[in-house]
């Protein structure tokens, strides 16, 4: 039922956008070993990793209205958010927590996500709550359509939703439910599961008892494809013939991209208890960046000298996002008590 | 100024907020042609359609989330839990989710959500179709939790609700869907979430309820007056949460005494938040110990006549508390 | 994915076994008739039935180890659990409220069947809750075996936990979670969804986009299967396969059985808002009883006169019943304190 | 006698249990190998293998709903749920089954299951994974919700929890899983369900605590007498459902005063319940109003530490409103 997708879209795309692409890949790489050296520095005392999903998120961003459409991701979408116009500095902002961070005014840990300007829905730790208020997000779109409320060929508008998770999430209730819903109502939906074959310690194996997540799809009614998440195109490829399936109104699909987090789940986590170092060093050799940077190479469209301009450009980026973080102030004790509601 | 029951309130207001806004919609199971199981949206289908009138999928959880999704892309999503006792399925969603998506977002993102569920015993509907579910959300800042008693609250703070730009559960006492009749006026006002209404003045002490406990209450305080010429002040809460701290001290700084009556089970249910209240702010205004009357501590009411009976606080067990109450 | 079997075990049941089949199935409809008498009459506050469903349940009751095997029912099983053993008085006692009735000592509505002594867990009214719990079941039934706290082949033990809902009742969270806690460790487990088309009002399209509930199992490493609901033995021979794989260890299976709700959803529901009244005629005419008695004398195995006898027996034990129930004390006010808590 | 931390109490009363019955299993997300994120069960599924310790799927309500199941088939699980904070999916398995299950039974069935999470704030856990709920579980008859301050009551406490009938929630103050350390006797023993503790004696004033703030409110009561001379008696209730009045209402007829401390939020929190009890059954003992010091009434604790510090309760909160509370 799952399938794999031959017509390849990125054909399409030119080398500027393929740069772009390699450009977020690379800069969200270098934003994450950063915090990883911070937590080790005891700058900052949590983070979550997105390295070794960069290919299947930046492929993902880029094949929908960034920035337009609805998103409602999850904590390993770092790499997704900068591609939506998250900054370095904002995502510092929050690893410090400090005073108007970005996303939640340093409430929430680092990597929850959220924009109201970019039409980055703000999430929250507990594990697929997005998936259902994702199809709410497009039973709202279908809706408005419906009623007159947008014209369905605006692209200054919300088109589809696009939400994320891992393998192991789709275990939640809430999946089911959103995936049910988006299907029973054949809604502009994208669920984008990031497979990276671990829910923390547990393998695919004890979340599910099929190969590939993309087979449940079949059972809400929506569409299935399988890509290989480390391929940036071939995601890009998948997620852009779903994003075209949802703008032309013929309903949801579910892309599973099947990745590796080659870190700990975080920086409480330990991985050796449940994972050989072989397996991890294997999955390394298959780097989403390193692959597509030998790609890029190959056709000619990435330079040794442009890649060292993107390393020090990354560079000074990271820096630069790190001191203005650094720099901010605290949040004072009583902003705790502001927003509890809107009015 | 017509006589409608409450529920024909509740549906009156809904059928002018969908006229008035196109935004609203309404989502629960059953909601559409059947016009709910308890008639609440009859009429509604065949008037705006099934694109505004929307039969969910029998899964409260994703009725909520996606009202919390609709919310979010600035629609106004009235969601109808089909009896309060399924709500628990969507508490995740409910608790984590609508309460604290505006503060966990530093104020960007907003959730304008109506859920609504009939609630409350008393209907032989046995362990899950009696529950008073209400303290539970009582306990979550970022919640509005509103009880309306009588049918021109229920139209007036229905329509607060659905304009209100926060999550609202709007909790209707099912008992008195038909037995509660009340002036409504036609035609658009609203009731303000927050403050609690004095349902009946009195100077010997004071009953707080709300919902059908609240329509009882004033009945007994009538009872008592008439019998035992006591004069009881009956405050409805109406909203629950936020907490109208100030109606009742207010009230007890004049009388001295308090008694709480609800139906749902004592221990944790929301007069233990009044009494604490007086216990703490209104301790030098108390002449007698803060009474509660409430269901017994079991899982809930039970099925058969006798022991739905017993659990059930009604008119004249409600007046004995005031007498008792009246005499320490 | 979901397949029909053409085995047919049932080719092997004994003319006793298919009169008593019968004999129970007609028994409950008479039961069924006389609630729906009684609440017209006012002498009782509700009814929910099983008419129409008594051939998925009767035939799936003969197809496991009755009255040792759990079961998890739900509030249309009528005729389920009187053939696993409950009393035409037991349930006329839970329709009457009755002190000592025997499911929840008239706790619950009726028909929110129970008994410890059966290995019929007392059900709640929140669809769906005892399917995850009915994988617990099955999960406890494979623990034992595993630690050697019993032999897999006493069959005075339970060996598999069946548990049945409606096909709107898949739409929930609870149910996803139960079937995939079945396919993860491949638990003796049968789920059995009889499907009626509606939940209340709700036609199957408005829960889900497949046609078959019995597609949904592929997601979970499930096997499913799905047959007429209104042809007893068929059902029969998919639960009895099921029930097979289960002892053997091969793992759980879902039974989807097609069949059709031919009164309304309860004695509170009026469902001539929701569905055609010719609608309803059709599916009258495929009524699993007529159906069955027509198959049994057919074969010669039921006789007029046995059927005559069958009519009398069972208006004797409705009426034995309900003079029973309404002859039997209320419970008493306070008998509403006890057993909140076991010691 | 050992000096053991909180967390490795609990552990070797998992460890004792599973040894002492083989009907006891371990089920919850990362418990197996990886140990528990907390490494509550680190080195059980090396000692007891797979069948007994088990990873379950990335889902809570069917973490509780299976293990409803196999207690029902009279096995002993002990279910981990996280964080406290991923709870609210298993909500209605909770609230609407586990708890109900005896009684709706008529008590032919029984559930002895026991589901154990981490909870409490001061850890940069932010909005969720800082969360305190029991107030939601205190309100549920047929529930028994435990809080142990200890390692001595950590491990008697979950010891009694694995053998009672009755489904138990039991809460860990995951922050003082490493801080909190204390002497626990190897081998077995129970601290029974039910009776709070008095864990410091005094005369002027009672106040009531349990979880971390236990812990805190002792030292609060330690510094209060070293500098002002105040004699507070500290109950830590340990058991919060059922509730232990005697105890609430014993100290408070002694000193005839009383604060309740949680790091839960206000309103509707335990502390509601306490006061009521005392506004109600200890009206005539007060001398001074109840006083509650709790979390704000926000969503949940925040990230940043300044908000966080804000947020939590701590020796010094607690010692100024002792010292408020005597002047009284
Ligand atoms: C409801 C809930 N339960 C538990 C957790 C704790 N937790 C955080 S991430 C995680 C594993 C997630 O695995 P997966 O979905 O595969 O995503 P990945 O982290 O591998 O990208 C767990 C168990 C949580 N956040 N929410
Ligand atoms: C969680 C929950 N939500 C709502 C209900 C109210 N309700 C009772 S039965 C029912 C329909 C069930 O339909 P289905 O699962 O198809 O079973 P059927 O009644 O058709 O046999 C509904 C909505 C409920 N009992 N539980
Ligand atoms: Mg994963
Ligand atoms: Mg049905």
């Amino acid at each position: 039922m799952a399938t794999k997708i031959f017509a390849r879209p990125s054909a399409r795309l030119k080398a500027e956008h393929l740069l772009e692409m390699f450009w977020l890949m690379l800069l969200s790489r270098r934003v994450d070993e950063r915090a990883w050296a911070l937590h080790r520095q005891g700058k900052i005392a949590f983070h979550i990793s997105g390295m070794g999903h960069e290919g299947a998120q930046v492929g993902a961003a880029f094949a929908i209205n960034r920035g337009v459409d609805y998103v409602h991701p999850y904590y390993r979408d770092l790499a997704l958010v900068l591609a939506l116009g998250i900054t370095p500095t904002d995502f510092m902002m929050s690893l410090f927590g400090k005073k108007d961070e970005y996303s939640s005014k340093a409430r929430q840990m680092p990597s929850h996500f959220g924009s109201k300007k970019l039409n980055i829905v703000s999430g929250s730790s507990p594990v697929a709550t997005q998936v259902p208020q994702a199809a709410g997000l497009a039973f709202a779109i279908k809706y408005k359509q419906q009623a007159g409320l947008v014209n369905p060929d605006d692209s200054t508008q919300p088109r589809l939703a696009l939400t994320c998770l891992g393998e192991g999430s789709t275990s939640q209730g809430e999946w089911h439910e959103g995936m049910n819903w988006a299907g029973v109502h054949q809604l502009p939906f994208i669920c984008l599961v990031e497979n990276n074959l671990y829910a923390i310690s547990v393998p695919q194996e004890g979340q599910m008892a099929v190969s590939n997540v993309a087979d449940r799809a079949a059972a809400y009614g929506v569409k299935g494809i399988w890509v290989d998440g480390n391929d940036v195109l071939a995601v890009y490829d998948a997620v852009y013939e779903a994003a075209q399936r949802a703008y032309r109104g013929e309903g949801p699909t579910l892309v599973e991209a099947k990745t590796y987090r080659v870190v700990p789940h975080s920086s409480d986590d330990d991985d050796r208890s449940y994972r050989s170092r072989e397996e991890v060093e294997e999955w390394k050799k298959k780097d989403p960046i390193l692959r597509f940077e030998k790609y890029l190479m190959d056709e000619g469209i990435l330079t040794p000298e442009r890649l060292d301009e993107y390393e020090t450009r990354a560079r000074a980026e990271v820096d630069r996002a790190q001191h203005a973080a650094e720099a901010a102030p605290y949040p004072a004790e009583t902003d705790a008590l502001d927003e509890v509601y809107a009015d | 100024m017509t006589v409608l029951t409450l529920i024909d309130a509740i549906k009156q207001a809904m059928d002018e907020e969908l006229e008035r806004d196109p935004r609203v919609f309404i989502t629960g199971e059953d909601v559409g042609k059947r016009g709910g199981v308890f008639r609440a949206t009859q009429g509604l289908y065949d008037k705006y359609g099934g694109t505004r009138i929307v039969d969910s999928p029998l899964a409260e959880l994703s009725i909520v989330a996606t009202g919390i999704g609709a919310a979010l892309a600035d629609l106004r999503p009235i969601c109808e839990i089909q009896f309060a006792d399924f709500i628990h399925p969507a508490f995740n969603q409910i608790v984590n989710e609508a309460a604290k998506m505006h503060y966990r977002s530093g104020g960007q993102w907003r959730v304008p959500l109506v859920i609504r569920a009939p609630y409350g015993g008393g209907i032989s509907g046995a362990l899950y179709h009696s529950q008073s579910v209400e303290a539970f959300f009582t306990h979550v800042p970022g919640l509005k939790v509103v009880i309306p008693s009588t049918p021109y609250d229920a139209k007036g703070l229905l329509k607060s609700a659905v304009r209100d730009p926060n999550p609202v559960l709007y909790f209707e006492p099912k008992k008195g869907y038909r037995a509660i009749k009340g002036e409504v006026p036609p035609g658009d006002y609203t009731v303000p979430i927050g403050p609690a209404r004095v349902a009946r003045e009195g100077r010997d002490l004071t009953a707080f309820a709300y919902g059908m406990m609240a329509h009882y209450t004033v009945l007994a305080a009538e009872q008592v007056a008439r019998e035992d010429g006591l004069d009881v002040e009956v405050i409805d809460l109406r909203t629950l949460l936020p907490v109208d701290k100030t109606a009742i001290l207010t009230s007890v700084q004049k009388t001295g005494k308090a008694l709480i009556v609800h139906e749902d089970n004592l221990t944790m249910g929301y007069g233990a938040e009044v009494a604490a209240v007086l216990a703490d702010d209104g301790f030098a205004y108390l002449d007698a110990p803060v009474r509660r009357l409430a269901g017994p501590d079991v899982p809930a009411v039970p099925f058969a006549h006798t022991m739905q009976e017993f659990f059930m606080p009604n008119p004249d067990k409600i007046a004995a508390a005031m007498r008792d109450l009246a005499e320490y």
